[in-house]
Parts: structure tokens; C-alpha cells; sequence
């Protein structure tokens, strides 16, 4: 065990993996020498050597497609995005091949790349350094979309991901990267992609979460506390495959939903989850299904304090609910 | 500015202000510096001959010759409504044909849709050619893409897609890959003249220049990218150039002197076994009908032009030499042809009544395993069609 | 007034705004000589000349980038894509830049530019010639989205499009093209933005759909009426600004709701729909909010048939809801 | 191969199989075939020197220190957190200066990150790059991004943004809009080495050649996109030559003599005007601060290389030139850093006390009217802070 924050879990499922498995390779911008933007990569490529840890051209596309190639080689490419705002270059190559390519070939060609990439505000990044697009992801079917909020899970979720035989969008928290740290055990562990975690128990509203708003969630439900109202957070930790059962079984206790994240709200992944309460749920609901989200606006350099919901915010979704 | 530059800009005069009067620009490109071994009468520069076996050689023909007949006789099927959809190569044989055969049987492939000629001469029967147009239960595909996006994981092919360019990082990556398990397969990867103009194009030949990337860039210039003439498509004198600006070295050839597209493509080959990168080739070629089943050529080109490039055809060139060399004549290409054609016919009636994949296949390989929601709609289809289901 | 189809008003609408406004111009792959692979653009080079009529290299980036620097300029753009499903290479620049033009720049820079696309299945063209992804546009802030399913609403909706001052992404749902024929006035005139239809009043259940799906929904619920339920079908539209007033006081009066599209159901923008249903209107349910879309599948060429809710689908899902 | 190609693909030796040991190449491209016209001492070549009047000639002087100060002064501002973010051009104050003050008034900028210099030669004041660093309500972007985002459509320079690349197909766009309209403006656009690798180079490029855009592409090769050396970019040997690819003439310019850059950017512009088209043009430079405030370059480059640049500085090379004009002398050199200085800090404490934009702002011009839902959000978040609140 040791203490790490949630980036250093990041760079160490990265190290453990590539000690593990020869086929693990990292490439993009900056990954190399640099070690990364946000220092995901620092130690790698002395360590594996330039043939293992890939410095790429400015080129999200091309990163993407040659990770594709190499995946279907037999190889296990880590890409990374340097901002999941950059990801969009590399869009063709995600959602028409990486997506597919198992589907169009009958099965008999498959890609396992792992997208790594920092998404979300919080950096003060302006309206091209803080996007949660995670919703163009989760509706691209062949995905894996993966957001962890916490080391133990980072580690964990992302050596599953290179572990497993489907394309994985694993999306980083970059405003938790230095800001979290917990007891993270070395060497290699799983934690299993679909399944979300109660982060904690409650019985008077279901507030589910991913990514940094957890931490969020976490703290308006302990000022929520204060005022005798119980909170169960869940972080969803996969978007896709989501985690039903646990949502709705949740709900069916609570009866009563608030669905916080920071992406623009008309039409993000919210709006999934709300769905499917609305349609499995709906008994027992005693109010509506709330959505505390980001701004249907791009993220303004200078108001991001009001663009991503605080616990401020949260609380008054939850006050909104449980007093329907 | 290098002189050399300045001569290979376009001549702007093809050019009127802003945009260009289609009626100019209904021309293909100049065939300068092109290669060419096998002339359109079947004469050939000896001393630039390829070293072909006979046996590969009547191969090669027989592959060509097929892909020529299959279209014939898929494009009839189309029009009959018994296929959906059919994207055509003939005029274009030689490409897919000659290159593929340059390289070794586990070097991988990476197609657009004009190539059923590399998995012919690779093996692959027709019958399975078949089986992905109808997309029936033994394609590959399992039915799930269009006509002609041939797959065959066992001869090192792989699954095209229908969004152009996209094939071309990807050959990248394998022979990166390839490279890092020293193992000595390349890639080859083809792509039209308009794919050119896609981002994927620079992002591959990129990546590919910088990490010396074992691949080889086959681009068959047929001159037109569904109604754009190559003109309209970039400025740049010829393709081939544009492997300049990746430090990239290429070759231009006859695309429809299977000889010529052979030795570049060994050429290519071997620079790429020996470490030496990348190679762009650009082959001139022509595609003889439509763009596909959908298209009407006659609003974008004209006839006589089609006329002039059905002179160079490269199967009649491809006879010629091989007459010329005694390795066929008359009799034996009439007979070739003909056992051809019944192949072709009974492999597409066998084709034709093998049953359609059934309704659970089409929640399968979107990933590894079912998901929930997948398993949800699946149980809904199956309640609706019945377990098995087919179609009518 | 004369009779035409989608496809044909879609025409239509082009050639009445370029004659009535000079700034109007069209670019896209085959769009000049070939007059479009759909035949949209039919007459229009031989009418305005290869300056308002230009063919361009086959760079989709380039099309939507360009066509926003001549919109930057003051020009009015209508950009064609082919197929939705090749829009993807263009991603970064609608998402990135047209979307996020007027506001990154304080509304000093404005790119009314308009993405016009063939979307949806129905022509057998299996997973790259029938996808429906409006989801991404929907989401993304900036953007309008509109999907008309009649000749009529084609033409005063493109009509519309071109004279807004924000960018919009007009879908046209490609198995109508050639299938619907109305009576369509000549000359210009406007449908509104942002404004939903009742395209058949009901008291049961509201059906809420748009593009070709309409037409299902329209024949499901004549079915149904056959069976005594009385289905009133919404046509949207517009996806983004959407017409939230419409849709709920619908849900209100039947309180059911089923929304048909034929996206792939996991987070598709049906999801929006029954989000806002649950959050504005859970008072007046009696049901789940369903959803009958399309599959969490790419779509396959030879089950397009099982892909698409056909009316059967659609029908059953009414009943679901009714008999909840 | 045509010899002048093989002699411009890349000196492979430099590369190893496959990747490249980023020691060996830690250095740039060589600088051949470069215009210069002032040397690194302020000798120049007469018969080169353009036609620049004295008065331009000043303030192009002016222009360049006032980036170099306001850029040391902000990074301090960085470094005391009273703004968030500083990317500086120090270095490279010759390219945008030189090549925009070649341009018209109305001729239209499309900049990167790295051109406050292309505003302060349009007339832009200290005070108004300080509204878009502090994101204030005087800001034209309204505080909406990041900063180094400079935006003036008074000045005719287009809205940036933080991908790269992006604005490379706006320019061609606005180039060929001008041309359709009969107006004789020309578009230039801004970039650097690594957005050569992007797509929409390529694409903006293309269409360029295609169109004949009157368009002038002005690449900073300032050898790193953050830590990655030009020779991991690209495997060719300059970027100047990709030109080739798109049928476009091109120039290789030493980005640090604003002379060269000039003559370079006047050449282009009368070719665009003419109606002969777009033009790369190649600045050779370097950036001898971090790639941002957020960058530690010690990780990626040596300290020698950056004093070996330091000599090569563009601000002293324009001072020993106007020196050796007699346009100045050390005195007056002296009293203008003085006075640049004074309206920097003066600026800046403006700026810093201007107002935020209320928060009603963070609402309008995603649309040009408020949607529902914007109306919803807004009506919370007036409800929350209070109308009109600029923060505390
Ligand atoms: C990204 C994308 N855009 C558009 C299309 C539609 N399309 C299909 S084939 C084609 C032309 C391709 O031309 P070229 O690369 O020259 O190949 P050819 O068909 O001539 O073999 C186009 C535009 C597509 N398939 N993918
Ligand atoms: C699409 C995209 N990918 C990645 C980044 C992150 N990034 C910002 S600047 C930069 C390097 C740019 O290099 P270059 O074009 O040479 O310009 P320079 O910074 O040297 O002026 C990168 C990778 C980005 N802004 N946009
Ligand atoms: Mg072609
Ligand atoms: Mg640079």
C-alpha cells in the first residue's frame, strides 16, 4: 500500500500493466520525454524504453488510428488525449472505427485500445481545457466509457480497461488529479468496468455522480446530513455498460433521484440515467427527476465557479427533491 | 523558390478564377513520369521485366479476369434487385492484382472497396466473395456491411469500412506494430485519389514517415473521386508528390500495366523489410463503369474519354503478354474464361439460398460480451421474430 | 403551390433563398456537376454558376472549416455532407469552432453556417450509410439542429436555417426523400425554429418523435385507433432550441408518453425528452416513459428491418404504455 | 524517382528503426535554403532590404519590445496569480509583426496564440490585451477564454482558438468569401510547426491550392510543439517544402530578421492580390520562454540551445539595424523600453480593476437570443449571485 494521488494511480496501473504485459504501449503528445501535460507518463519512457512509450505528432486522428492498427496487431496501445477538448480531431477514428471494427468484421478483428484522456473544470481552462463530452461517448455503441473519482478506483478500473477486449474511454478527473489521495495497493488489482459503488448509504434521495462531481456530491450530502436529510451517493465509475441494478435499486429505496454532472446539461449523460429511471422506476418516484448539471453554454473562462454545479448548487437539487 | 518546386505546381491556367468551369477540367491529370513496363498492345521492356513465375503469372490473370467477370455478373444481379448494392473495379484489375502479389501471403492488407483482386489472388474463393454480398450466415462480415467490403482475417485482409481514408492509420499501426515484435510483415494499404484530400491520408502518411513505418501507400488514381476530377481535388501535379512533404520517397506507374504495379510494389517492399520506411505509389488507372450501382457517370465524364482508357484495359494488355510469352492462347484464355464464369454463377446461386444470419446475431459482436441494455432489445427480437429467425 | 417531394423542396428551398440573396452559396463533395448523390443540388450549378456552386475536395474538416471562414466573411454557406455517418471528420470543427464561434469571441464573430445531411436507415446502406447521431449536435451548445418530415416543413425550415444567424445542422431523413409528396407553395416562406407539431391530436398517450420516424408514429397510431387508443403524435421539428411547452402540455393532457426515434437507444436524445417529461411533468404520469428506438447496435445491413422501429414496434410500445 | 525528390526526403540517419532517441535529436531541422537579409550583428543586404518608410519602420520597432516587455511583465502577473495563465512570444515578436505590417489595414489576421504583436502593429493597445488577460467586461471575448486569446474584429483579426489548427481552413474560407465578393483583401493565418501535423492543415491547404484562395499560410517553426522537436514532427526536411503537395509555392524565411519576414509576407500578399494564389511561407524562430506558464522546457531542451538562440534575438537585430539607420540611438532606445514599460504596468492596474462581466453574460451569445433552457439557467444562477454581480 501506498499513498498516491489519483494521477499517480493513473501512471502506476499504467507502470504495472506494461511490467505485466510486453504488448502494452503507450503513444501521444508529450507522453515521452515530457512525461504528459498533467505528468501521467513521467518514468515511463525511461523506463520502457522509446520502442513502448511513443511521443506522436500533433495529430488526435492519427494517434487514434495508428493505436487501432496496433491494436489489431495484437498489441494493447494506451492513447492519450492531452484534454478530452483536443479529442475531437480523433472523433472519425473513434466512433467509425474503433467503435466497429469488432461489429463490421463479424468478430473476427478487434481493437482494444484504451483512450486515456483529463476531462472536466476545475484547472480554470476556459471553453478548451474543461469539457465533459462523455455523452458523445456513452451513445457510441461498442464503447467503454469508464470515470473513476478516486485512486483506488483509477488503478483499478484502468488496469481493467487495458485488460479488456473492447475499445475503453477512460476519462480522468483532472481537478482530482492532485487534490485526492488514499492508501492505493502496489502491484496489480481489478476493479471491474460496469459496476458502480455506493459511495455512500442513504435513504431519502439517490444522488448519482461520476467523475469529479462525486467529490461534490459527497460533501453536499454531508452538509445535506447536517440538516437531518440522508443522502445515498453513487458513483457510477462506468457509463457504459452502465450499472442499472444499482440505480434503480437505489431509487426504489429512496424514491426520489437528483442526477449531478458537470457537462451542459440539455442532452448529457444525465439525461441517460434520468431516462431510464423514468422508465423502470417510475412507481416509485415521489418527486421529479432532477438534474444538477453544467451550463448549456461552453465553459466560461472567467465564471467557471458558476458554470460547474458546487456543493452549494447541489444542495439546493437535493432540498428541491426531498421537499417535493 | 527550387526550381523543381515551381515545375511541379499546377499549371494554373486550368484554373479560372476561384473555382474552375468543369468543362476545362473534364481531364484527367498527365501522365507524366509514370512507369510503365507492358505497353496497351501487349509489348514489353525486357529489361524492366519482372522475374514472375508462369505459374504466378496465370495466377494473376486468372484473379484479374475473375474480378472482371464478377462485377459483370454481380452488376446484373444488382439490377435484378437479388444483391443491394455493388461498387465496382474493372478497368482497375491490374492495382489490387499486381501489388498483392508482389508481397508475401502474411503481409496484411488493408483495402477500400475496389480490391476483391488482392483476396483472389490470395486465394480466396469467389463463393466467399459471394457470401459477402448477399450477406448471408458464412460471410465474414456476418451481414452486417454493404456489398464489397470484402474481410478475410485467414488471408491477412482486413475489414474495410465504408467512411473514406479511415484504413490508412491503421496500416500504419500494424506495421509499426509489426516492427515492434520484429516480426518482417508490412503493411499495404489502398486508397483512391480523392481519399488523398481526407485527413486520415495526412495523418498516416505522417506517422508513417516519422516512425519509418514499414508500409507501403498504394493509390489508385482512377482520376475521379465519384464525379470530382483529380484536378478539382488538389493542385499538386501528381499524387506522388505528395509523399514529399512526409520525407517519404514514391514511385508513379501505369495502373493498368500490372507488370509495373508489381515491381514497384516489390520495390516498396523490400525498402520496407530492409528498414527503410514508407513508399507512396501512385497508380494511373481509370474505372471503366459506374462509380457504384448508384451513380450515373454520363453527368461527370464523357464517353469518348471512357472509350480512350477502355484501350488500355489491363486484362487485354495482361493476355497479350501472356500470349506473347505462349503461356495462353486463344483457346485456353476462351476456355480460362468460361470456367471463370461458371464458377462465378453456381458459387452466387449457392450464395444466394444460404439463410441470412439469424436475428440474435445482430447483438453479438458490438463488444466481447452482452450487455444489459443489448440484452434487453435481443430478448425483445427474439420475442418478436422467434430464436433462430432468418427472414423470410 | 406544387406538388413535391421532401427531397424536391429541399431543392427548392436552396434555389429560392440563393435567388432571393446573393450571399447564399453551396459547397460539398459532387454537389456542382453530379448535382449531389441525392440529387439536392440539382440545377443549381447550371442556375448560379460555379462561384455559388462549388465542388469541393473530398475533406469534410475542410468543408465545414472553410465554409465557416466564408460565413465569418458575411456570406450565408449551406454546407453538404453526403452521409451523417461522414460528418465525423468534421466533428472538431462543428463542435470546436461553428458552435462556439459567437460566443468565444463575445459576439463579435458570428457563422451562420448551414450543415445540411441525409440521416437515418431505411435505403439498406448498412453501418455507414444510415446512422442518426443528431444526439452529438444536440448536445453541443451553439448548435441548432432541425429535422423536418415533410415537404412542406423541409422547405420553410431550410428556409429558416439559412436566414438564422446560428449555425444549424439540418437533418434530412432520407427515406423521405423521395417517398412523401405534398403540396408545397413556391416562392419563400418560413416554418419557425424551435416550434413542434402536433401532427395528429390524441388523448391516450403522447407519441413524440421527428425525421422519418413521424411516419411510422402517424401510421402506429392510426393502427391504434383502430384498437380505440387515441394517440397524439408530436412532430419536433427542431431537436435544439426544442419545444418544451409542446411537448409537455401534451404529457400533461394524456399522461403517457412514448418517444420514438431510431437512434440507438442508449443515450440518444429520446433521453432528453423523457428527462424533461420526468423532471416537468411527473405529476400527470401513468405511466413509464418509454422509448422505442433504434438498437445498441451499429446498424446492420441485412436486419435494417430489425433496426428501425416499424410501426408494428411502435405499436407496441403505445400498448405498453396504455395498458401500464 | 525524380532526383530533386530524393535529395529532399529526410537524412534517415538521423532517425533509428522505428523511434527515435529523442537525445540524438534534440535539435531543429537545419536551416537551409532561408532568406535572410539582416544578420544576427544588424548587417544587412541592401540589394534585399525592402521598401519600409521610416515611420513603419518605427513602430514595427515599437511593436516588437512592447511583446517582449509585456509578456515578462504578465508572466510576473502569472507568477503572483492575478491571472491564470501567461503564453508568451518572446522570440518570435519578428513574425507576426514583420509579415503583418507587410499586410493592408483591412486584410484579415487568423492568429494563433503567439501574435499579441500582429494586434499591437494594427494600433491594438497594452490596455486592451490586458482586458482579454484579466477576461474584464471591457474584454471583447467577454472573459470567455483562456488567455493569449487576443480578438479584434475592429482590427480584423478573428477570434482564436485553443485547438490547433483549426483557424487554418477559416482563413482559406474568408480568402476565397473575399474573392467571390470582388474584394481585393487577402486572409493570413498563423501557425506553428506541430499544427503542420494537424488535419486541418491539410485541409485548409488543400482547398487553398484547389481554390486558388488568396491566402497566406505563415508557419512559426519554432522547432517544438511543447517538448516535441520539428524531427519528430515530420519526417520531411522542411516544412516549406509540403507546399509542394498542395500545388502552392512557398518561402523559407528567417523568422527572427523582421525584414525577411516582411519582404517574404509582401511577395505573398501581391501573388494573393494578383490572383495567383496562396503561399507558405516558413519562418524559422524560436521561443525562448516556456511553451506556457505551465511548461518546465528543462525537460525537453538543453540550455545551449536556447543561448545559441538568445544571440539570434529578433529585438536587438531590429535595434542595430535602426541604429545603424540612424532611426535611433542608445538614448533613444532607452527612453522607448522606458515608456513601453510605463504603459505596460499603467495597463495593467486598469485592466485588473475593470469589473468581471456579470454573471447574466456567461448566458448570452451562445445564441443570438436566449433559448429556454439558457433562460432557465439563467434565472438560477441570477437567483443565486444577484443581479448584475461581477463577483467578489
Ligand atoms: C468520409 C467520407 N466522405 C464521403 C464519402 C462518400 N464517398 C464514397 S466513395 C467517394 C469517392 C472516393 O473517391 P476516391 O478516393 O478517388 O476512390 P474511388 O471511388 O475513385 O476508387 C465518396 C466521396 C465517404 N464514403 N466517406
Ligand atoms: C487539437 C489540439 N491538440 C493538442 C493541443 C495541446 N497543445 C497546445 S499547444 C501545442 C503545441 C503546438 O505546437 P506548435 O504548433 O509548434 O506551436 P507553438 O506552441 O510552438 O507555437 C499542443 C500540443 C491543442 N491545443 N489542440
Ligand atoms: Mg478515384
Ligand atoms: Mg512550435
Amino acid at each position: 500500500m501506498t499513498v498516491r494521488t489519483l494521477l499517480q494511480s493513473v501512471t502506476d496501473a499504467m507502470k504495472t500493466e506494461m511490467e505485466n504485459d510486453e504488448r502494452v504501449v503507450v503513444l501521444g503528445e508529450d507522453v515521452g520525454r515530457d512525461g504528459g501535460v498533467f505528468r501521467a507518463t513521467e518514468g515511463l519512457l525511461d523506463r520502457f524504453g522509446v520502442e513502448r512509450v511513443m511521443d506522436t505528432p500533433l495529430n488526435e486522428s492519427g494517434i487514434i488510428g495508428v493505436a487501432t492498427g496496433m491494436a489489431l496487431y495484437g498489441l494493447r496501445p494506451i492513447a492519450e488525449i492531452q484534454f478530452m477538448d483536443f479529442i475531437y480531431p480523433a472523433f472519425d477514428q473513434i466512433v467509425s472505427e474503433l467503435s466497429k471494427i469488432r461489429y463490421r468484421s463479424g468478430g473476427t478483428y478487434t481493437a482494444p485500445v484504451v483512450v486515456r484522456t483529463p476531462f472536466g473544470g476545475g484547472i480554470k481552462g476556459g471553453l478548451y481545457h474543461s469539457q465533459s463530452s462523455e455523452a458523445y461517448f456513452a451513445h457510441t455503441a461498442g464503447l467503454k466509457v469508464v470515470a473513476p473519482s478516486t485512486p483506488y478506483d483509477a488503478k483499478g478500473l484502468l488496469i481493467s480497461s487495458i485488460r479488456d477486449e473492447d475499445p475503453v474511454i477512460f476519462l480522468e478527473p483532472k481537478r482530482l488529479y492532485r487534490t485526492v489521495r488514499e492508501e492505493v495497493p502496489d502491484g496489480a488489482y481489478t476493479v471491474p468496468i460496469g459496476k458502480a459503488k455506493i459511495a455512500r448509504e442513504g435513504k431519502d434521495v439517490s444522488l448519482i455522480s461520476y467523475g469529479a462531481m462525486v467529490r461534490t456530491c459527497l460533501e453536499a450530502a454531508e452538509a445535506a446530513a447536517k440538516n437531518g436529510i440522508s443522502v445515498e451517493v453513487i458513483d457510477l465509475r462506468t457509463l457504459s455498460p452502465l450499472d442499472i441494478e444499482t440505480i434503480i435499486s437505489s431509487v426504489q429505496k429512496t424514491g426520489r433521484a437528483v442526477i449531478a454532472n458537470e457537462a451542459p446539461k440539455f442532452g448529457s449523460f444525465a439525461a441517460e440515467v434520468a431516462a431510464l429511471i423514468a422508465e423502470k422506476a417510475i412507481d416509485s418516484l415521489g418527486a421529479p427527476v432532477l438534474r444538477v448539471s453544467g451550463l448549456d453554454t461552453p465553459v466560461t473562462y472567467i465564471w467557471e465557479s458558476a458554470y460547474i454545479p458546487d456543493v452549494q448548487r447541489v444542495l439546493s437539487y437535493i432540498n428541491r427533491s426531498v421537499s417535493y | 523558390m527550387p526550381d523543381c518546386q515551381v515545375k511541379r505546381c499546377l499549371a494554373f491556367k486550368l484554373l479560372t478564377v476561384g473555382v474552375v468551369d468543369l468543362n476545362e477540367t473534364m481531364e484527367m491529370k498527365k501522365e507524366t513520369g509514370m512507369l510503365q513496363i507492358l505497353d496497351i498492345d501487349g509489348n514489353y521492356r525486357k529489361e524492366l521485366e519482372p522475374d514472375i513465375s508462369e505459374e504466378l503469372l496465370l495466377r494473376m490473370y486468372r484473379a484479374m479476369a475473375t474480378v472482371r467477370k464478377f462485377e459483370e455478373i454481380s452488376m446484373g444481379l444488382q439490377r435484378q434487385g437479388r444483391i443491394g448494392f455493388y461498387i465496382g473495379a474493372a478497368g482497375q484489375e491490374a492495382c489490387s492484382v499486381g501489388s498483392t502479389a508482389a508481397l508475401h501471403r502474411d503481409d496484411w492488407i488493408f483495402p477500400a472497396y475496389r480490391e476483391p483482386g488482392a483476396l483472389l489472388i490470395r486465394g480466396e474463393t469467389v463463393l466467399q466473395l459471394f457470401h459477402q454480398l448477399f450477406g448471408d450466415s458464412m460471410d465474414y462480415n456476418r451481414g452486417r456491411q454493404m456489398p464489397n467490403h470484402f474481410n478475410s482475417r485467414e488471408k491477412n485482409v482486413v475489414t474495410p469500412s465504408s467512411p473514406i481514408a479511415t484504413q490508412i492509420p491503421h496500416a500504419v499501426g500494424m506495421a509499426i506494430a509489426a516492427k515492434h515484435m520484429k516480426k518482417k510483415q508490412i503493411a499495404l494499404t489502398f486508397f483512391g485519389d480523392g481519399a488523398t484530400s481526407e485527413n486520415d491520408f495526412h495523418s498516416g502518411m505522417n506517422f508513417a514517415g516519422v516512425f519509418r513505418a514499414p508500409v507501403i501507400f498504394l493509390c489508385q488514381n482512377n482520376g475521379y473521386a465519384i464525379s470530382l476530377p483529380t484536378v478539382r481535388q488538389t493542385a499538386s501535379e501528381t499524387l506522388a508528390q505528395k509523399a514529399d512533404a512526409y520525407g517519404m520517397p514514391s514511385e508513379r506507374v501505369d495502373g493498368n500495366d500490372v507488370l509495373a504495379v508489381y515491381s514497384a510494389t516489390m520495390r516498396a517492399a523490400e525498402r520496407a523489410r530492409k528498414g527503410q520506411g514508407p513508399t507512396l505509389i501512385e497508380a494511373l488507372t481509370y474505372r471503366i463503369g459506374p462509380h457504384s450501382s448508384s451513380d450515373d457517370p454520363t453527368k461527370y465524364r464523357k464517353n469518348e474519354e471512357v472509350d480512350e482508357w477502355r484501350k488500355k484495359d489491363p486484362i487485354k494488355r495482361m493476355s497479350a503478354y501472356l500470349k506473347r510469352k505462349r503461356l495462353i492462347d486463344d483457346e485456353s484464355d476462351r476456355k480460362l474464361i468460361e470456367d471463370i464464369e461458371n464458377e462465378i454463377r453456381s458459387s452466387a446461386k449457392k450464395a444466394e439460398s444460404t439463410p441470412k444470419p439469424a436475428i440474435e446475431s445482430v447483438f453479438e459482436n458490438v463488444y466481447l460480451e452482452l450487455t444489459w441494455n443489448l440484452r434487453e432489445e435481443l430478448d425483445e427480437a427474439v420475442q418478436r421474430y422467434g430464436p433462430g429467425y432468418t427472414g423470410k
